[in-house]
């Protein structure tokens, strides 16, 4: 399997003339086939866990850590700010319900506002309707309160939705799309080079985890970081590594890459927040 | 609330203990931006009671990671009130109790 | 929520109280600056056992990762079948070696989990004190920096 | 190879004359990096960090008098910027090929 795969990419690259023609349902059979055969020993179910899906070593030491994650504080912290009442009386219970167990509907098209809409955009917004600030997009609150809220929505199938009778929506997806694959930053990296391509290499001393899965366990509290982040915090940090000027947290860029590749990973499920490294 | 949480369950007469504090832990070699030092901050001594007896008793330096994670098991049993706490190196000190599930 | 927080602030004469009483026992391992902020694991080990003679033994069980994902956060594990102690694990080339020191008061198993620093590779090594005579395992730890992760 | 001096040569004519003329003063030199920085970026979404950096270094450079470094970093970002340039040209279609079918 992997040499028809292999021969299949050597002989578009030859043929740039080749459309695009693919649609999602195509491009998202396309994409999980190649990681599952790229790693023959990854059940598909365990991409959601990033890279400790291929790397045994790694999952030992992430599974200790699980023992007692330190992204437990960031729950604890995101219950009590889910359920704080806002100055009009309400809270965020009012928007997302008791225990804000929505992930599973998010990114989602907003057919009337022609955006893709975030579960981080989707509390901002909740605060901001309720006259509340938002919170900052990258960290801390926002990072606890969809912590919890990932948190009680353990289990739920990603299944991004790209309405057909929207044209626009099929556009965001593509932009996407073409971010991903398109190489960026003086390093010249393509999410898909480090994240398909090179899955699993090893850049300096890390091991770069499969773009199959990157979407289901947010928010992550980050070892580097010591923080808790957004899926669109490290958006920016791989963009930078790779000196790209990352785009705005929840801009079109980011938002749009988030509905792709969270598409990509339809079928698995929301599994955050989670511990990585 | 406290900074400590705590999960003890029983199996087979055995409370499997794992615990979070959070804390710090500085190091002493950290740095501010502006190039000064940020003392050294750290959980020195962190002991666990149960039953009107210490089971467990462990002193820290300060190579134990930030936000210390430590878990241990003792002979006991379901509904026993286990108390954790700790002191850092300022005086400080904090505690939690849980029962045994 | 039963939890009940003491936390005052330093040099209060109630923090002062509390500590003296969340610490009835001084029998059990305390926090020693002669036997932690020492760069000598002899000196360390002379400091908390009143000896450093060591024994390596098969019996002393150490789990840490050949490789470190991440050398600010490593988990070890150090347990053992023989009637222990006191368990303490040092990590050869920090500026103190000794990270930690556990009481195993009769009763409670002979096992220690935590999380550990390491700032390069370095040998680390678990002590058992059991009967009087200390036991080892030691391993290696290799700690990576660089790379999108680190 | 053609393809790309060409390339090259073409957009540093669009994005800086005052370059390519080697005349104007050496903050005119900083302002058009910036601008063809700044264009760019908007046209295409291609952005450098090490170009902001390089600029942000030449402006340094001049405001602590160093005129000759400065006109130096001004086209070195400028060459950054021309990279990008290139990269942007060349991804528009090639990263069709990196979609797996």
């Amino acid at each position: 399997m992997k040499t028809i795969i292999r021969g299949t990419l050597g002989t578009l690259g030859l043929g740039l003339a080749l459309s695009v023609s693919a649609g999602p349902v195509e491009d998202q059979a396309a994409f999980q086939k190649y990681y599952e055969n790229k790693f023959p020993n990854t059940p598909v179910m365990d991409f959601q866990n990033g890279v400790y899906s291929i790397l045994p070593e790694a999952r030992e030491q992430w599974e200790a850590i699980e023992e007692f994650p330190p992204y437990e504080i960031a729950i604890e912290n995101g219950e009590k700010l889910y359920h704080s009442k806002f100055a009009n009386g309400k809270s965020l219970a009012d928007c997302f319900g008791p225990e804000g167990a929505v992930r599973g509907q998010y990114p989602f098209w907003d057919k009337d506002r022609g955006m893709v809409i975030t579960m981080e955009r989707a509390v901002n917004e909740c605060r901001e309707a309720n006259g509340e600030k938002p919170y900052g997009w990258k960290k801390g609150k926002i990072a606890d309160v969809t912590a919890y809220m990932s948190f009680n929505s353990r289990g739920q199938e990603v299944k991004v939705e790209i309405p057909s009778d929207d044209p626009r929506a099929l556009a965001a997806y593509e932009e996407g799309k073409e971010q991903f694959y398109t190489k960026r930053g003086q390093l010249n990296f393509a999410c898909a080079d480090c994240h398909m391509l090179t899955a699993g290499n090893l850049y300096r001393a890390d091991t770069t985890s499969p773009a199959f899965g990157h979407a289901t366990s947010w928010p992550v509290f980050r070892s580097k970081w010591q923080s808790m982040g957004t899926l669109h915090r490290r958006f920016a940090g791989c963009h930078t590594n790779i000196r790209a000027n990352p785009y705005k947290a929840q801009g079109t860029e980011y938002s749009n890459l988030e509905y792709f590749v969270t598409y990509m990973s339809n079928g698995l499920e929301f599994n955050g927040p989670a511990a990585r490294k | 609330m406290s900074s400590i949480r705590i999960k003890a369950k029983e199996r087979n007469g055995s409370v499997d203990v794992k615990t979070l504090m959070k804390h710090n832990m500085e190091t002493g070699l950290r740095k501010n931006k502006d190039g000064s030092k940020i003392p050294e901050h750290w959980i020195t001594d962190v002991t666990a009671e149960s039953g009107g007896k210490t089971v467990f008793a462990a002193a820290f330096n300060t190579s134990i990671s930030k936000d210390p994670y430590l878990a241990f098991a003792f002979a006991g049993k379901k509904g026993d009130t286990l108390k954790i706490s700790w002191k850092d190196n300022t005086g400080k000190t904090d505690s939690a109790e849980t029962k045994v599930k | 929520m039963d939890r009940r927080s003491i936390l005052k602030a330093a040099g209060t004469i109630s923090a002062a109280a509390a500590a003296v009483a969340a610490f009835p026992r001084a029998v059990f391992a305390a926090y020693s600056e002669k036997a932690f902020k020492n760069p000598k694991i002899e000196d360390s080990l002379n400091e908390l056992f009143g000896g450093n003679a060591t024994t390596p033994s098969g019996d002393v069980k150490l789990k840490a990762p050949d490789i470190a994902e991440n050398g600010a956060v490593v988990p070890i594990e150090v347990s053992t079948s023989m009637k222990a102690d006191k368990i303490a694990f040092m990590v050869k080339e920090n500026p103190n070696p000794l990270a930690i020191v556990a009481d195993i008061p009769a009763g409670t198993e002979a096992i220690v989990k935590t999380r550990v620093r390491m700032g390069k590779t370095t040998q680390v090594t678990a002590i058992v004190s059991s009967n009087g005579k200390l036991y080892t395992a030691s391993k290696e730890v290799k700690v990576t920096i660089g790379g999108c992760g680190g | 190879m053609k393809f790309l001096a060409k390339g090259l040569a073409f957009g540093m004519l669009l994005a800086s004359p005052l370059v390519i003329a080697g005349s104007g003063s050496t903050a005119d030199h900083i302002k058009a990096a910036t601008d063809a920085y700044k264009q760019l970026s908007k046209d295409t979404g291609y952005q450098w960090t090490v170009t902001v950096i390089k600029i942000k270094e030449a402006q340094k450079a001049l405001d602590a008098g160093d005129d000759k470094s400065a006109r130096k970093l001004a086209h070195e970002a400028m060459d950054l910027v021309e990279a990008t340039r290139q990269q942007a040209k060349i991804e528009a279609d090639t990263w069709k090929m990196r979609v797996p079918k």
